[in-house]
């Protein structure tokens, strides 16, 4: 069967050649990436919660496509994608994943939790919505010393049940706050749909019950996700105002690697598949002849080499020294002492 | 007896419950066509139906309060907190709603509500989805906090909290779920909320714990033995309220104590059973009371660090050779 | 000057004589009960915070005409009215402000939390927003029993920066909930203006973002709040909808008994008053007449003498008894222990 | 010395530390125009604008969330909770961001923000407005927690907590914000956080405390002055983390101890200096460590029920009494 599904031509347009091909490029290492993130998984070396990102790698690709390298990204725990596009390497970030000292968070945080603060990545976070407070006091911070950044917050559609969203929609509209609030509508928070979880379905209508902007758009289609959210973020940047965007998009794997996704039927997984963002971006550069295919397939390789490169590297890595377990706790390490517990304090 | 692991000795009490009683419902997130996010649940949608198998939205706090005011109007509502962790969005809800509405309103209600869910680290969750919940709870007056050990206590203690009148934070552990043990075959199986169990017998040491640390208590004495030394081992059961005529009775014949708890040490359950004590036993005490907790810190992912901040058998172990001035 | 407003006439109409009666009779008896209060707090019989709703009295009135005996109703802290006017006396009602054991609540409570659970009335909540899910439960619990029973929720405009208040709309519309969400809108929040708290003004257009019907309606008129509520309480009690209405009130005192009220003008105040909720049913009534001048001064003096006959009621009783602390802890309160606490006891 | 209220010094030290940076800023609710709930933030608006003393919708997680996220970015927020038991609907912010944030991110951030606002009982204001919350967050990694008893270390411990890299729980009472007290002259008075205070020597007793609670106990040490015996009272100050070097060394010659909270009992920072004391110092005590608290329960509205409930310097001194052996 050929693929049918492309970029949007007139985003594709205003996209361009040079910006699509990196977005491609992009999307094929956090696939690549995740892909071996999974296989490691299967093989023990990687543990705990582990979310792939497989299937909406346009919505982060074309988000931050529209960003500017003093601008903040903040995320959930299925941040792989993020990571990666944002400040972390494929080496750092699945060193993370291995619980390595060489880990972008020094083995603290795995796979739910990485940060790349000095590129303005914070995070990686696991309350489901408790980070959207904190996207609205990053944008406070830059508002407040009047630096002109911008910072996107990305949420799955699951935590629009949380209060934080709605309380923080207000703050941000109220007090003019630079921000766009993006929710990854994969249509599935863990095994719930969601027309199980919430009372509208058209999500990006609640903005209106903030004054604030509200848009959905096709979080399959890397150009039209830049496009949408270039416009949210040049009003952000211009005028301090806040954006709604709802990315309509799909994840390809179960919500965890421990989840065998029952809740979905084969039929709507396969037809899901056919609308691959990275197929998509493949069929518009292929038709515009702006890539070759022999181009795509040796970026391709590059991807892969980068994921089996982090792997190798992940194995190698030492974990962090027992001694340090103290170090992180409060900013000067000499202030943490093991005093209150009388668990002998083994070391290394 | 049958021999059943955790998860169906909890899934087994809420049938029974359920089926005992119509005022029963369960609710919680992915507890229904889900089966439950770690099976507790498995069965009790197609068993009882959509109308007593809520699966709710991710809103801890407002599932959490619609539990209390339906306790409030009559039912005996049973909430799945998928873990602990996030119970603490609903803490509002637990501390000033449910606990203090019968003397708020002076005796008005009663709130029968059980929170349950799983609690404490698992393997490699990392900060925000390994915290041991029990001292949050504990200190609020309202609430009862029943954490137990076995399958049995959990099928057991569960049935009694279910059946019980006033709130009950109800605190399981996701690495026990598959725990296999023996569990009472009797019809109707209720174990008393507010009463310790003497999990072995000894003379030498007492080590007082719950849950998970049971295991870590039993390993050690264990151990111990081999060495000579005659632990006796005192499961909490109930952490609110404290049974402290068993825990007393203890420390009168070993004179020597260690608390193993898996939260961070500072004013947890291992201080408050040092304080009574110390008070009520001050001159039965030939040691002081020692605690094994966790390390003070965040969880951190790395499972040499992991592990490394949690209790083990060998802390506890170390714990009763310094309670014994044994080196 | 002329009075010049009045209940709307078609309102009115459908409310009829009998309803408009009793119902200025509540309002007076709410009004007359507080002003007695305020005197009892100034003399210092009163403590702790003490809310009042005076100018507010039609919200409750009206919406609590639209009630059966069986359902319920719940609400915040400022909730003398909705005590008075559901099943507490004024006598146990002023006896709770005094801390007495004779109180709605045993000298439990005191203002903040009057409850007559036996009558459906559930508080009384001292935590903004946090009873908006309990109201949830309480509807979800007559559903469950299928006992046909509304629940009626009353909460601040200041609720709606909440989180529960969402989340609870969320739940309510998802799951078919027979309740009925009231925000009595008086515009302040303390001293916070609503427009400086809410980046929506109107704020019954919250409501679409959840699905549910949402109308605003002149919260100073009791006809025109009963007809509104009875049409959501038919709503709930036939199809299990939820709704959420907008009460446009406003409150002639301050905040709470210690509040100056400096955050908004005299002359704001003087025109307010003009819109008095007991001047309109009185004008209405003396228009239509459906009651003559002196039935109404009657009806005025019986809640005078009411709210009198409370406070010597509330003067006489005593105190709660030292030994009954532990009372209400526990369902049994034999279970309860100072134990924990080594503080001696006291005892009377 | 100057001569001022608790509630003048913590001013001052708001306007000190927001003059000397400008990363510096309040928000919270009715802090602007309002000037503060209880006064504390008067005269900020006016002088600081409102860029920098920001009024907030009653949304207390999220603008903990807000004051966290902006120290992520370089502010150093304080974030007042009109009263700490609103701030139960932020413990999710606190705990599992300010708190863990650091060690989630292998130590990329600091997270310099002040939560500070009155704790404890006022004057009847019943269950849900009286708790003492001090036990939600001493049990935290990764949080300071502060409570002066004067306004004098009201307001070096303010200046000293604003300018703290780590969260900061900053724990006042709306009670006393009308006590004054003489109050360092000095430009710029800064007091160390994490060391406790002598507030009157003494041989024969330790009492412990920190806030309210120092009241009563130098009460009751001036009561059982006149009955010649001399109590010590140790002022916390800081309680997470603790003194102890300073704590031992009275207990050293005390050889008895009281503390005084007025939290609830169980699991509060009693039982932790109970632990941490007759752990270290076990063959020191001559008696139990005594605590006095709040009782078990909810806190009541009626008068003489509240009073009750609450510690007062004749419970320290009975306390006292029974830790001398004296009836
Ligand atoms: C407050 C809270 N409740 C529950 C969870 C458990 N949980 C983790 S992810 C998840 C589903 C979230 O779905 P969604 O927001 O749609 O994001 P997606 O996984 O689809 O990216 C749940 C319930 C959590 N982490 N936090
Ligand atoms: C969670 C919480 N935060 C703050 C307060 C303090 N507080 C009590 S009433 C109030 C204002 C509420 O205003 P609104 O909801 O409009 O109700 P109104 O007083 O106007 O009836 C505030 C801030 C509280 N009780 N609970
Ligand atoms: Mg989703
Ligand atoms: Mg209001």
């Amino acid at each position: 069967m050929a693929i049918e599904h492309r970029c949007d031509p007139k985003a594709a347009e205003a996209f361009g050649k040079e910006r699509l091909r990196t977005a491609l490029q992009e999307m094929q290492l956090i696939r690549r990436f995740e892909e071996r993130a999974a296989r490691e998984y299967a093989s023990g070396r990687i543990s705990g919660f582990c979310h792939l990102y497989i299937g909406q790698e346009a919505v982060v690709t074309g988000a931050l496509s529209a960003l500017e390298d003093k601008d903040h990204v903040i995320t959930a725990y299925r941040d792989h994608g993020h990571a990666l596009l944002r400040g972390c390497t494929p080496r750092n970030t699945m060193a993370e994943l291995f619980g390595k000292v060489t880990g972008c968070v020094s083995g603290r945080g795995g796979s739910m939790h990485m940060f790349a603060a000095d590129k303005g990545f914070h995070g990686g976070h696991g309350i489901v919505g408790a980070h959207i407070p904190l996207a609205a006091g990053l944008a406070f911070a830059s508002k407040y010393e009047e630096r002109e950044e911008v910072t996107i917050c990305f949420f799955g559609e699951g935590a629009l049940n949380q209060g934080a969203f709605y309380e923080s929609l207000n703050l941000a509209s109220l007090w003019d706050l630079p921000v766009v609030f993006i929710v990854e509508n994969n249509r599935y928070a863990m095994g719930t749909a969601l027309e199980r979880a919430s009372a509208v379905v058209d999500l990006y209508k609640k903005a209106d019950g903030f004054n604030m902007p509200g848009e959905a758009f096709d979080g399959m289609d890397v150009a039209t996700t830049w496009q949408t959210v270039q416009r949210a973020v040049d009003r952000a940047r211009e005028t301090n105002r806040p954006t709604f965007l709802e990315a309509r998009c799909y994840r390809f794997r179960g919500h965890s690697m421990s989840d065998p996704a029952k809740y979905r039927t084969k039929d709507e997984l396969a037809e899901q598949k056919q609308d691959d963002p990275i197929l998509r971006a493949v069929t518009t550069l292929t038709e515009n002849k702006w890539a070759t295919a022999d181009e795509i397939k040796a970026w391709d390789k590059v991807a892969k080499d980068a994921a089996i490169d982090a792997a190798e590297f992940a194995l190698e890595s030492p974990q962090p020294r027992l001694e340090t377990v103290g170090d992180f706790v409060y900013a000067n390490p000499q202030q943490w002492t093991p005093d209150g517990a009388t668990t002998p304090h083994r070391r290394d | 007896m049958q021999k059943i692991s955790f998860r169906e000795a909890l899934n087994q009490a809420l049938k029974e419950e359920m089926a005992r009683d119509a005022a029963v419902f369960l609710m919680g997130e992915e507890v229904g066509e889900y089966n439950g996010a770690y099976k507790v649940s498995e069965g009790l949608l197609d068993q009882f139906g959509p109308k007593r198998v809520i699966d709710t939205p991710i809103t801890e706090l407002s599932f959490a309060g619609v539990g209390i005011g339906a306790a409030m109007n009559g039912l005996r509502p049973v909430i799945e907190m998928m873990t602990f962790n996030f119970c603490i969005l609903a803490l509002d809800q637990i501390f000033n709603g449910a606990a203090k509405m019968r003397l708020m309103s002076g005796g008005q209600y009663t709130v029968p509500i059980v929170f349950r869910g799983p609690n404490g680290a698992a393997h490699m969750l990392s900060a925000q989805h390994s915290t041991a919940t029990e001292n949050w709870f504990v200190n609020v007056p309202g609430l009862k906090v029943v954490s137990p050990s076995t399958p049995n206590d959990a099928k057991g203690l569960l049935k009694a909290s279910i059946r019980d009148d006033d709130p009950v934070i109800f605190l399981e552990s996701e690495l026990m779920y598959n725990m296999v043990g023996e569990v009472s075959d009797e019809a109707d199986y209720v174990l008393p909320l507010g009463k310790c169990h003497i999990k072995r017998a000894g003379t030498d040491v007492t080590i007082i714990s719950y849950s998970k640390g049971i295991h870590h208590a039993l390993g050690a004495a264990e151990a111990l033995a081999k060495d000579g030394i005659s632990a006796e081992v005192v499961d909490l059961r109930t952490l609110r309220p404290l049974d402290m005529d068993t825990i007393a009775k203890s420390v009168r014949k070993t004179h020597r104590v260690v608390t193993v708890e898996e939260g961070t040490p500072m004013a947890g359950m291992g201080a408050e059973l040092a304080y009574r004590i110390q008070h009520a036993l001050f001159d039965q005490l030939d040691a002081p009371v020692t605690r094994v907790t966790s390390l003070d810190v965040p969880m951190p992912y790395a499972e040499n660090l992991e592990e490394l901040v949690q209790p083990s058998p060998r802390d506890v172990v170390a714990a009763c050779n310094a309670v014994l001035y044994r080196s």
